[in-house]
């Protein structure tokens, strides 16, 4: 996204803008990374307490994620780097 | 001053809006999270099956009691697998969109 | 969420935020049991009027989807507590 | 005084933000129930086999029309059933989030 | 939805409103295509271009969604108007 | 006259609240669209089978990018369709709402 054509004062509130919806992101990604990996990992409701096999599930499952998620936002970028440059 | 901008509140005490933005924020979260609770929980212990009756059996109240017990606790092995990466998450979302 | 540093304005102010949000919150749980029972209640097409059969499964399923959110906002509001209380 | 508040309108005529919250409040609602009718109608009367073309074909029209007459009965019903309850759920949601 | 009740500064923020709204709806329509689609049709990831068979797929399927889209929304607006005029 | 209106920025220049709006939505389009690119990924490339250790293989990254590649083309191709279709859609939404 370009913001060359905005004044100082709408840059100035666009950040502020920007700031919130990256926190509103990150919490995002936190209530997705724990829908899936409760979803991937637990399938027992016979115990309250998470199992050993579970916690290490539910590590293994996020650290997942979080990798997957910055490979596509590496890709991404990339590509849309490529279009805004021309070479595609 | 404060009646030259745009969210005054000169007749109502101050209002501190970042204040009151963030608590929103925090609201919105726990609702996003118990929402998605409620929903995977159903997933979990009730499913799409034919409904005999209109009540939880003993086997379903007894599943959702555990399945809210290890959800928080997915919850909170999350959170603390996303502070060990140093919030890593936000930065890279913001370099996806290019020149934020 | 604990409000006791929100001064009277503040507190007014977020009131009424937090009645917004509750009846967007039972839109949403409305919303959600319609989408869930059709899915779990409807597989037939071929009439439009529901069968007899159809309508006790959603009378049913409501009914039950009912009970479980609020059987789960109950352990959800003790394990808040538990843990405001520093129990756990 | 009104040009004191935060959203004042003296030179654009008195709006009621109420009343525009409360219609945009029910516009987002009939939205959001028109797009969970569109995707579980999808799902009911096509679904995510190979479209062998760009045509809805005779079967699937008919399935369309069947599922939307039916999906708003079961909205009603669940809308009866909620009345019913005396709209006990969103006090419950707010004893889930404490001391709101 | 009946808007006689607003004065004219009310219905001139409610159209600036709706035109926004139909702007989001549009883009969700969009979004919600593209995901149901790729769903569908994208199975094979060892190349990185669509196959012809995948884009005749995507074609079909984008087509399929609008048309069924516009006829889900006369359904629904034939039964909102039945309603509103008390036939039923 | 700005300081009586709801929103004048007096003392801070000129904010052009719609063109703020229009890059919102903007941003709002692109997040939208790469988190459903994020979890259509994750359902194709990996899914919900139990995980082995808490790196992607080999197999798992070089299908995550063919798999941003074809979703970013099937965009495209939709956008195409839409587009051609003279933006039908949104006009078609105004009229299921009745007499917005």
């Amino acid at each position: 996204m370009d913001f060359s054509s905005f004044n100082s004062a709408e840059q100035a509130h666009m950040t502020k803008i920007i700031e919130k919806k990256q926190m509103q992101d990150f919490l995002k990604l936190y209530a997705n990374i724990t829908e899936k990996c409760f979803i991937t990992c637990c399938n027992d409701f016979t115990s309250k307490a998470l199992s050993s096999k579970e916690e290490s599930c539910v590590a293994n499952c996020a650290e997942k994620f979080i990798k997957h998620s910055e490979r596509v936002g590496a890709r991404f970028a990339e590509a849309n780097a490529d279009q805004a440059g021309g070479s595609q | 001053m404060s009646f030259l901008g745009g969210r005054s509140n000169a007749n109502t005490g101050s209002v501190n809006y970042d204040k009151i933005d963030m608590a929103v924020t925090e609201l919105d979260t726990v609702t996003d999270f118990f929402n998605r609770m409620v929903s995977s929980c159903y997933n979990k212990c009730i499913g799409a099956k034919y409904p005999a009756d209109g009540d939880l059996n003993k086997g379903e109240s007894v599943c959702i009691d555990k399945c809210v017990a290890k959800y928080n606790d997915v919850q909170k092995k999350v959170g603390e697998k996303l502070q060990s990466r140093g919030a890593a998450a936000p930065a890279q979302n913001q370099s996806a969109f290019g020149s934020l």
